[in-house]
């Protein structure tokens, strides 16, 4: 546990989460929640929960983002907020 | 009033920014439930919300100076083959708790399949109407829609 | 709508910040949760009781194991819920050898690094599972990445391709048998004069003692766990990508 | 062999879901009896296990998963807990289960189609969920089998048509909210306590005196918060009326007398069990009043919208809404006459939603009309389905010998004693209204074609509704509403047996 690397990462998490509510394209939209799922992962790996991490990483930055834009892909990219 | 604030963070702020931060992440998500328009920026809204809330557990679960719940290959053994009594070789200070870790596991299999349901879900009222936005879709409803 | 989410939102959020102002510190060993019973003897017990030094592996499959059963059927559910609402059984839905072997989209440089890439997550994905006693992992990782190396084959190559190696009716047998094992070796343990999802009471069935019992068991319903999640990942993926038709993929 | 009881009652649905998923598409009759034999050996082994906790000398049965002892004082497995209570929500869980999957053999072919083997397999899942919810004595495991039974549901909802679809999105937002709170409550108590089984819980808040701790009100109130979002009280019911009427008939008739009570059962557990009646129930909290109020709201509230409805299903999720009132005041009133009343009262609400959603799924299906013009001349055209409809109605209203009556009477005397008389004159209102709402019913299906409100025209929004009417009503779909009709007449007469058997499971106020 390293607070510095804790703080820039829960800034970055909540600059990441803003964007992806409010990018109007929903395609990177998605694209922007990997990323914070991907920071979110790196997060746990810093605070010691390495199994919660491993699964974070294959669920949230892995299959959560897959299904989300084979659902933008099948649907529409538009979006008004 | 200046010493009054800096006390505050000094007390509130500093040795629990983690539970700031999960706080204001689970507002923007519900936040984003509730106003958004779009159903697929509901759902990214309802990722975060479930996110904040494994954030809180996993910090109830970190200790200072303590390192991952897995035991080394050398501790294991000696415990093992000599068959100590456990307190004098692993001390609970030693890992972090392992308790929240495991309840949040199961609470991102949750969250997974939720999404991956509301996504469906989603792409049926796409399907019959055309639109993932929520007053599009009410409009449509408008005519015959008594409530 | 937005000035009624930003009241709820205000009200919350005081709340919960106020509740923060009574918890313990962040990362403060003598927390009640630190150090709690409970954590303390999972922390220092575990290894001598189940011989398994990964902890989180023996609280989730273990101690928890009722837990961890139930969160298979959650994504069980997640699985035919998805293919209950979804899918549409019209003539559209040939059979998968009907279709050619899909050339456009893809280049040949993408097809030809999946197929090479596919056996070696697979692979890892295996060891994953395997060794989640030792390392950070176990079924549920595992079998994600298992499920995922088949969407990067439906991704690169089509999913007709995909589907050859897991069709629809493949996924949702093996879907069933993953909890049908751990549900059935936690039964196992009621005829053996256990309680349910007691593995020790195994251990005449098996190598080892009661200590070793537990550890070999943890194996077996984490293989299970990953039987389940590979096959309802790869069916929700599939049923999300075709709008339930199962034909072409993105 | 006595004491694993629950294991069975939770495995045989659940092996029964993953058989009836393994049949496939095309073996719907195998799939049928798939269902019914599971839920048959479930609604058994729950009726055998209110003869064990009755035998139990301490009136309540522990189940250790995994053998697991505790450890210095706290559970370090997962813990089952059945007293009294929980064994007859868990009976009246399966045995409705049971008699809904016999009535929904002819309906789902022509609403399901193909998917008929996903409907078994989720309803047996559903069922599962509530019972485990019902016996477990753990906060999280509560969790998981909450969120079970909501991914059920959604699933199930979501099965109808485009409405339904649109109303199973609301649900998953406003469900995944209330779930969510429930877990950051249960999280706040984690943090202050240590551990996660409730009763352990409640022994570190009383033996360290944690009660005056601001994270522990706040984490009632979001417990409280998520509950009331998942049983629809009152302001929170957004998501009920849509997801219950625009559901497959097959599905609504289970989920609207079940889902609901079995919250309230969580909202008893996490008053009396998980904090305890002297925090929950202490002078020094405003809370008391304040919820007695929100439910007369609720009960006021959901009658006059029952009231304005002209589409009989609808009309009944809204009597659902107010009855929630019923049971959520009754808990508040601080007097073993209201506890037991909001208890009973789970069992009566739960036997006659049942009968009134069987006998009003059936009337739809028979006249292809979902208004309450339905109803003209029913009396002489389909007499045993009137009456099935008129015993669930005049309970609802609250006339002896049918158990609406006795759960009033327990109610009322409960506000009496606590002189809440406000709460009283809501409860002699609601059963007004529902006079006024049946009685209109009546009169249009003795008279016959009545004009009336419900005549004017609106566009029907059903899209993908079957047209499916039926010439004759099948034996599969009388003999259940008979069986409901029974259950509403059995709960009434021996609501004394019931009550008392209630009062011992109470813990002291």
């Amino acid at each position: 546990m390293i607070w510095q690397f804790d703080i820039i990462i829960l800034i970055l998490m909540v600059v990441a989460a803003i964007i992806s509510l409010r990018v109007k394209d929903l395609l990177g939209a998605t694209m922007v929640f990997g990323i914070y799922s991907f920071l979110i992962c790196l997060l746990w790996a810093e605070m010691g929960a390495v199994d919660v991490a491993f699964t974070e990483a294959a669920v949230g930055a892995g299959v959560s983002t897959v299904i989300m834009t084979a659902t933008v892909f099948s649907t529409t990219r538009r979006s008004r907020d | 009033m200046e010493l009054l604030a800096a006390g505050f963070i000094e007390d509130n702020i500093v040795p629990k920014f983690n539970y700031w931060i999960y706080v204001i992440l689970m507002m923007i998500g519900l936040y984003a439930m509730i106003t958004k328009n779009n159903l697929i920026k509901k759902l990214i809204g309802m990722a975060v919300f479930q996110t904040a809330i494994i954030l809180f557990y996993v910090s109830i679960g970190v200790k200072e100076e303590s390192g991952i719940p897995i035991l080394g290959h050398g501790q294991h053994h000696e415990i093992v083959e000599e068959g100590k009594p456990s307190g004098e070789v692993i001390t609970k200070d030693e890992f972090a708790n392992p308790l929240p870790h495991v309840l949040m596991l199961t609470a991102i299999v949750v969250g997974v399949s939720t999404l991956g349901l509301a996504l469906a879900i989603s792409q049926r009222i796409h399907g019959s109407f055309g639109t993932l936005e929520e007053d599009e879709i009410l409009d449509q409803l408008r005519p015959g829609g008594h409530d | 709508m937005k000035f009624f989410g930003f009241i709820a939102v205000v009200v919350v959020g005081t709340l919960l910040l106020v509740a923060t102002g009574d918890f313990p510190g962040w990362g403060n060993p003598h927390s009640p949760a630190s150090e709690g019973q409970v954590s303390g003897f999972y922390i220092e017990q575990t290894v001598n009781v189940t011989k398994v030094p990964n902890m989180v592996t023996a609280v989730l499959a273990d101690f928890r194991g009722y837990d961890t059963m139930f969160e298979t059927v959650v994504i069980f559910i997640a699985g035919i819920g998805i293919i209950a609402v979804l899918r549409t059984f019209g003539d559209t839905a040939g059979k998968a050898s009907d279709y050619p072997e899909p050339d456009e989209g893809s280049d040949i440089i993408v097809r030809s690094t999946c197929h090479l890439m596919v056996p070696l997550i697979q692979l890892f994905a295996l060891y994953v599972v395997a060794h989640g006693h030792h390392s950070p992992g176990g079924g549920f990782q595992g079998g994600v990445m298992l499920g995922a190396s088949y969407i990067l084959l439906a991704l690169a190559c089509g999913l007709p391709v995909a589907k050859r190696r897991m069709g629809e009716r493949k996924a949702i047998v093996l879907a069933a048998t993953g909890i049908i094992i751990y549900a059935g070796w936690g039964v196992a343990c009621l005829f053996f004069g256990g309680n349910f999802l007691d593995y020790a009471s195994l251990d005449p069935v098996l190598p080892g003692d009661k200590e070793m019992a537990r550890s070999h068991s943890m194996l077996v319903v984490e293989i299970g766990v990953a039987f389940t999640v590979t096959a309802i990942m790869f069916a929700i993926y599939s049923n999300l990508a075709t709008r339930g038709r199962l034909e072409k993929g993105l | 062999m006595t004491e694993h009881y629950p294991v069975v009652i939770l495995m045989a649905p659940l092996f029964g879901a993953l058989l009836a998923t393994l049949l496939g598409r095309g073996r719907q009759v195998a799939c049928w009896w798939t269902a019914l034999i599971a839920l048959g050996i479930s609604a058994l082994f729950a009726v055998g296990n209110i003869c064990a906790v009755l035998a139990s000398g301490e009136g309540e049965l522990r189940y250790r998963m995994g053998g697991w002892h505790e450890s210095s004082g706290y559970e370090v497995g997962i813990e089952l807990r059945v007293d009294m209570l929980a064994a007859l929500v868990v009976a009246a869980v399966t045995l409705v289960g049971f008699v809904n999957t016999i009535f929904a053999k002819t309906r789902v072919t022509g609403e399901m189609r193909e998917k008929v083997s996903f409907y078994y397999a989720l309803n047996q899942l559903l069922i599962v969920g509530l019972c485990g919810i019902v016996m477990t004595n753990d906060a999280f495991n509560l969790y998981v089998l909450i969120e079970i039974t909501s991914l059920t549901s959604y699933a199930l909802i979501a099965m109808g048509n485009r409405r339904a679809a649109l109303s199973s999105f609301n649900y998953i937002i406003m469900g995944t909210i209330g779930a969510s709170f429930y877990l950051l409550g249960v999280g706040y108590l984690y943090i202050k306590t240590g551990t996660l089984n409730i009763d352990d819980i409640r022994g570190v808040l009383q033996s360290g005196n944690l009660w005056g701790h601001a994270s522990i009100t706040i984490a009632f109130i979001l417990i409280m918060l998520g509950v009331w979002i998942k049983m629809a009280l009152f302001p929170l019911h957004g998501w009920l009326p849509n997801a219950y009427c625009y559901a497959p008939s097959a599905v609504s008739s289970f989920m609207a007398p079940l889902m609901t009570k079995v919250m309230v059962y969580v909202m008893l557990r996490v008053m009396l069990w998980l904090f305890g009646s002297e925090y929950v129930y202490s002078s020094g909290h405003v809370w008391g009043e304040l919820i007695i109020w929100m439910s007369i709201i609720a009960i006021v509230a959901g009658s006059f919208l029952a009231l304005a409805r002209t589409d009989i299903k609808k009309m009944l999720t809204y009597l659902i809404v107010a009855e929630v009132g019923y049971m959520v005041g009754g808990a508040w009133l601080v007097n073993g006459a209201g506890l037991a009343g909001s208890m009973y009262h789970i069992f009566s609400d739960a036997a006659m939603t049942f009968c009134l959603f069987l006998a009003a799924s059936i009337v739809i299906l028979r006249t292809g009309d979902h208004r309450l013009t339905a109803f003209n001349g029913l009396f002489r055209r389909m007499p045993l389905t009137m009456i099935g409809f008129t015993v669930g109605a005049l309970s609802m209203i609250g006339l002896p010998p049918t158990c609406g009556f006795f759960s009033k009477w327990y109610l009322i005397s409960g506000g009496i004693e606590a002189g809440h008389w406000a709460y009283v004159a809501a409860l002699l209102f609601s059963s007004l209204v529902n006079a006024v709402i049946f009685f209109r019913i009546f009169e249009r299906a003795y008279f016959g074609n009545l004009k009336g409100v419900a005549d004017e025209q609106f566009p029907d929004d059903r899209d993908s509704a079957p047209p499916l009417t039926l010439e004759r009503v099948p034996c599969s779909m009388l003999i259940p509403l008979f069986l409901a009709v029974m259950a509403v007449l059995l709960v009434g007469i021996y609501n004394n047996t019931l009550v008392s058997w209630l009062k011992a499971a109470m813990p002291p106020l």
